[in-house]
């Protein structure tokens, strides 16, 4: 904390003095509003840019773990795509089912855009570049996650299709059960902080032992409890092998099967918005926020460093997606009571234990070994429970 | 231990990731209107007729014996036979197609109209950019538009069509020896007779 | 109140009701359902996720396939087998080729059979590579597998153009024989590929096999017993996926398989996963045969010379041929008057025989078996509804 | 009174009354979530953070879906009567009279007594701390009620399905 400022180079401050040089030419009644206006505007524009480079950075990600080029024709190696994407779900007809409730149907996309942009409001992006450091950042951040459910269930159920409800129904079940290990794997880091709000946090971590940094992720709860969030936000943002809801093979597009055209869109900047906010909340938690991973790299901007492991996050969700098949409802729910769960409070009682035992090496084995013995135990159980194993098979004589 | 499976299939998606930029063999993708696959010898796809020499009417093969019109499996051949008889490119009278149609919306490239003439006219082509925006009319191809020459054949079949050539080579020597046997020993020859020596030449070959 | 009937109560339940008053969802999976492989659908009733009725619903594909025949010589109608099953079109006219064979009383020569066997297990690794990879598709593993299995079977279907013309509808066997010779390089190229193709096997394996997403899904899903099996008269790996010992090539050894040392791998379980897994082995063996045949493949002649293929006319009389298809056992049963076209013509479809016991394999499963479990069967609709 | 209370109020009128006049009973819920969420923004409008969150947290992300579930499931949400009893009606009207009664009285001493507002100073540290020490015994005593409450619904879920097997 005590070399943050004097730290903070003229390019790491770049954004925050270009707001405070224009806040200088606002008349003072209005300094309130021109500042949100700055501070929002630029979110509002970053994520749905990055919304439209995460497409194509997916299809063509996904595309070479396939072994095939992935989009490449609109523009120069496909960047275009997304432009070409956005034109044509534009310029599409928006198709209501005859049945459907009008207004939910028209209003479901659009809670869960704004939904899905509220929880950027918190976010650290950088140095000082945060839109509102609440004393309750974390919880607002869950709180405001929490509204996507209801946009869910408002499509899944106003679109009066049979799958669109029983992708509602998958939705809801999942969110309401992951969201638990979600907030739980979230706990410990808030305990270690002594903070809910999300600048503190992240100004905890960057601190430097040596040329090493004080992230969460580099102690025993933390690395168990950053794998616990990304499975839970996984399955919270609707991806792969969490993808029930919309499980193509199944129910085809689950809750938004009757939406077409821009509305159908929405759901996809929803879902990405959702994606990143994860991420980035994971970041926050769990990665050092905008905080440098070496000493000697604190030169490059915070926001720099913050996109940089957005980005990698984000590969890490296009990998997962490549590679593993979808679970089944019952496997999906089995997984979150009968593992996340248990795990996630186990990983706040080692938490406890971290935080009353004396700092140095004993400390460190004995929750190491805490939380990776239940990690094990757990695995086992839920292993024996579904009596999986892989097979020999003999030949006929 | 929980994980390990999925762990094994992630690495192998990142190396198929990463080889797809440096191996060829996994990076198959052909970008077709850029790119094209080299053209496969034996490749079939709807028939044309061969016609010898320079012009199509006067060197077509087809003496319209209508077998390849019996035999279609979709029935998609229509020939209309002539009724006078005109010079083939060896110069005997023959029955020629006063029209001959194919439905190529109804061909199902299957190959037996070749394998059933006996005159080696009609063969398979490789052409396969013939999308149109007449649905009827555009797919139905005449006689004209069916016509390709014998070099246009030797180019894109030239193993198979050099056999072909050089049987009909021998078959046309055997008949020109025969003809003028035939002309050595009675004066009045009869031009129609060859015709029928290429028609007993079965199609199984 | 109408405005309430009409809301939740009225798109849950269609009327029907359990015994434990909860209400059941119809839904129509298909005909444009995406994993229904192709225009296939299934009535369903579920309760909650669980699916309490099935009712297959098929013919949406039907092409009178069977009738055609009848009305076309019978060299006519090797085309049309072609697109029974549009994936193993080789193998269709060779079970084709065979009931025509028994039915004149036609040898085919030694080269012939052997290309036979080399284009029939290509046609094997192919579909089976794709049915894997459509498997998993079902189980939603966007594509990857899929795209994997087709890169290979790209490669077969080169070897297939090269020497028929044709990628899919090869029309390549005759009765006596086989149409064309394998040009020259082809035998060395098909070497490569069958070479490098376990290569593949490999890492599907380790890509998939010990995954325990898959291992969860696919494990203890759409049991079939090995009486069931039996009686509902499954073959092919459907049938040894329950532990029936019966491949037609070790049965019947038609052509000449006798002379190939391969194993038949068997199933315990008669699960997806056991399915899934027996078709990979089953590529296993076919590539073991490949390189066998291809070290022994003679040179002659590939045709019957005493065989007329137009204007054939067999004696009158009565012929089923079967061969071991990809699928299962498929078997043409003809019926000769003596002229020149069947005076019937009858197909044995696998996929549509396998298919029968689908609603006894889902029943008590959840709505994302269904697919798994269809997927399974491995059928293609061209030979379900003919 | 702000424009800002006057709007959220305004919501959390609209949403309530609404909610109990219309007539799907879907978009009943949806409006009482709209109000529930304009009494989120008043917690934040006094400043009280961590209540209102927990308000959106808990009422919208959790509440306003089980009562979703709960319509949904229940076949006879479906069959409501269209005319009630004119005795449930008075009833109705008296029991909410009497509510607002009692809350304005409340209210109306409360603010004679405090006089001038105190200022805010819940933090979320306070609020944990304030749980665990002062009012340690009825927070454990509501988690009980809650456990007993939840393995209650467990187990009468348990009863169903046996019964249908």
């Amino acid at each position: 904390m005590n070399g943050s400022v004097r730290m903070a180079g003229t390019a790491d401050q770049i954004f925050v003095l270009v707001k405070q040089w224009l806040m200088g030419y606002v008349p003072g009644a209005l300094q309130p509003l021109a500042s949100a206006v700055l501070s929002v505007v630029p979110v509002l524009l970053v994520f749905p840019l990055l919304f439209a480079i995460t497409t194509v950075l997916e299809r063509k990600g996904l595309g070479r773990i396939q072994n095939r080029y992935g989009p490449n024709r609109a523009g120069f190696f496909g960047i275009l795509q997304p432009m070409a994407d956005g034109i044509k779900s534009l310029t599409k007809e928006d198709i209501i089912p005859r049945s459907a409730d009008h207004l939910v149907h028209l209003l479901a996309p659009l809670l869960l855009v704004v939904a899905s942009f509220l929880v950027y409001a918190v976010l650290p992006i950088g140095r000082n570049m945060v839109i509102a450091n609440l004393n309750a950042g974390v919880l607002f951040f869950f709180a405001i996650g929490s509204m996507v459910e209801l946009a869910v269930f408002m499509a899944g159920w106003s679109s009066r299709s049979k799958y669109s409800l029983l992708g509602a129904m998958r939705a809801i079940a999942q969110m309401i059960s992951y969201e638990m290990p979600l907030v739980l794997s979230a706990v410990v880091v808030i305990m270690a902080a002594g903070s809910l709000s999300t600048v503190t946090i992240v100004t905890m971590q960057a601190t430097y032992t040596g040329i090493w940094p004080h992230w969460y992720v580099f102690t025993p709860w933390g690395l168990m409890g950053f794998v616990l969030f990304m499975i839970a936000a996984t399955a919270e943002s609707n991806r792969s092998p969490f993808d029930l809801p919309e499980g193509e093979s199944e129910i085809i597009a689950g809750y938004y099967i009757e939406y077409s055209g821009f509305k159908f869109a929405l759901f996809f900047l929803g879902e990405y918005l959702g994606m990143f906010a994860t991420s980035a909340m994971a970041i926050t938690l769990f990665l050092g926020g905008w905080a440098a991973p070496f000493s000697f790299l604190t030169w490059i901007p915070s926001y720099i460093w913050f996109f940089v492991k957005l980005l990698a996050l984000i590969m890490a969700f296009i990998w997962v997606r490549g590679t593993l098949p979808r679970l089944r409802m019952d496997q999906l729910m089995n997984f979150a009571w009968k593992f996340m769960l248990p795990m996630s409070l186990v990983n706040i009682l080692c938490a406890g234990v971290w935080h009353f035992m004396a700092a140095g090496f004993v400390r460190w084995v004995v929750v190491a070994v805490l939380v990776a013995g239940t990690c094990y135990l757990l695995s086992q159980r839920l292993k024996r429970g579904k009596r999986v194993a892989v097979r020999t098979y003999r030949f006929a004589s | 231990m929980l994980g390990e499976g999925i762990l094994k299939g992630l690495t192998e998606t990142a190396r198929n990731f990463f080889g797809s930029y440096v191996d060829d063999e996994r990076l198959t993708t052909v970008q077709y209107p850029e790119e094209r696959l080299e053209q496969i010898e034996a490749t079939r796809d709807f028939p044309f007729l061969v016609y010898d020499g320079e012009d199509w009417e006067k060197g077509m093969r087809c003496v319209s014996c209508q077998i390849c019109e019996k035999e279609c499996p979709p029935k998609c051949i229509s020939i209309e036979k002539s009724k006078d008889k005109k010079p083939d490119a060896t110069g005997k009278a023959q029955f020629y197609p006063a029209k001959f149609d194919i439905d190529i919306s109804v061909c199902m490239s299957c190959q037996i109209c070749v394998e059933v003439c006996p005159f080696d006219a009609i063969k398979m082509d490789v052409v396969y950019e013939l999308s149109t925006e007449d649905r009827f009319g555009g797919l139905l191809l005449n006689k004209e538009q069916l016509s390709k020459s014998n070099e246009y054949y030797n180019k894109i079949h030239p193993t198979e069509a050099g056999a072909v050539d050089a049987a009909l080579a021998a078959e046309r020597e055997k008949a020109r020896q025969a003809a003028a046997a035939k002309a050595a020993e009675a004066k009045p020859a009869a031009t129609a007779v060859v015709g029928a020596a290429a028609v007993e030449r079965d199609g199984t070959k | 109140m109408s405005v309430l009937t009409d809301t939740t109560a009225d798109l849950l339940g269609s009327g029907a009701e359990d015994r434990s008053g909860g209400q059941l969802l119809e839904i129509s999976m298909g005909p444009q359902h995406p994993s229904t492989h192709g225009v296939f659908r299934m009535d369903v009733t579920l309760d909650g996720e669980k699916v309490v009725k099935l009712k297959p619903v098929f013919g949406y594909l039907h092409r009178n396939h069977e009738k055609i025949a009848e009305k076309e010589s019978y060299l006519g109608c090797m085309p049309y087998t072609d697109r029974l099953d549009y994936f193993c079109s080789i193998t269709n006219n060779w079970a084709y080729a065979l009931a025509v064979e028994s039915l004149a009383g036609i040898k085919v020569p030694e080269r012939a059979e052997y290309l036979r066997v080399i284009t029939g297990e290509l046609t094997r690794l192919q579909n089976h590579a794709s049915l894997v990879g459509f498997l998993m598709q079902d189980m939603g593993a966007s594509g990857t597998p899929l795209m994997y299995a087709f890169r290979e079977r790209e490669k077969i279907l080169d070897l297939f153009e090269a020497l028929t013309g044709a990628r899919m509808m090869c029309n390549y066997m005759r009765f006596g024989g086989c149409r064309v010779d394998a040009p020259a390089g082809w035998m060395q190229q098909a070497q490569k590929v069958v070479d490098a193709f376990p290569r593949f096997l490999d890492e599907f394996e380790r890509m998939l096999v010990s995954n325990e997403i898959l291992m969860a899904r696919t494990q203890g899903v759409g049991v079939v017993t090995t009486a069931q099996a039996v009686n509902a008269g499954f073959s092919g790996p459907m049938a040894r996926a329950s532990g029936v010992n019966y491949d037609l090539r070790k049965v019947d050894k038609y052509g000449i398989y006798e002379r190939f040392a391969f194993r038949v791998p068997l199933g315990d379980h008669g699960d997806v996963y056991d399915r899934y897994m027996l078709r990979v082995l089953e590529m296993r063996e076919s590539v073991e045969i490949l390189k066998q045949a291809m070290r022994d493949i003679p040179a002659g002649p590939i045709m019957d010379p005493g065989t007329k293929i137009r204007g054939f006319r067999p004696k009158a009389g009565e012929a089923y041929g079967r061969i071991e298809a990809p699928k299962g056992e498929l078997g043409f049963y003809l019926v000769s008057d003596g002229s020149g076209n069947p005076y019937r013509f009858r197909v044995r479809p696998p996929s549509l025989i396998n298919l029968t016991l689908l609603e006894d394999m889902c029943i008590g499963q959840n709505v994302a078996d269904i697919v798994i479990i269809l997927g399974s069967v491995d059928i293609v609709l061209g030979e379900v509804d003919r | 009174m702000t424009v800002t209370f006057l709007i959220l109020a305004g919501v959390t009128i609209v949403g309530m009354a609404a909610a109990m006049s219309l007539r799907n009973l879907v978009h009943c819920v949806l409006s009482l979530t709209l109000g529930l969420v304009g009494l989120a923004g008043l917690f934040l409008e006094l400043d009280a953070q961590f209540v209102g969150f927990t308000q959106i947290l808990v009422y919208v992300g959790a509440v306003a879906i089980l009562a979703m579930f709960a319509v949904m499931m229940t076949r006879g949400a479906a069959q409501q009567q269209e005319s009630r009893p004119t005795s449930v009606r008075i009833s109705g009207v008296l029991i909410a009279g009497g509510v607002f009664l009692v809350l304005a009285w409340a209210m109306c001493h409360g603010l004679m007594t405090l006089g001038a507002p105190v200022q805010p100073e819940a933090e979320v540290k306070q609020i944990g701390v304030a749980l665990m020490r002062s009012y340690v015994l009825p927070l454990e005593v509501i988690g009980l009620l809650l456990t007993a409450a939840l393995i209650g619904a467990g187990v009468i879920a348990m009863e169903e399905k046996r019964g249908a097997r």
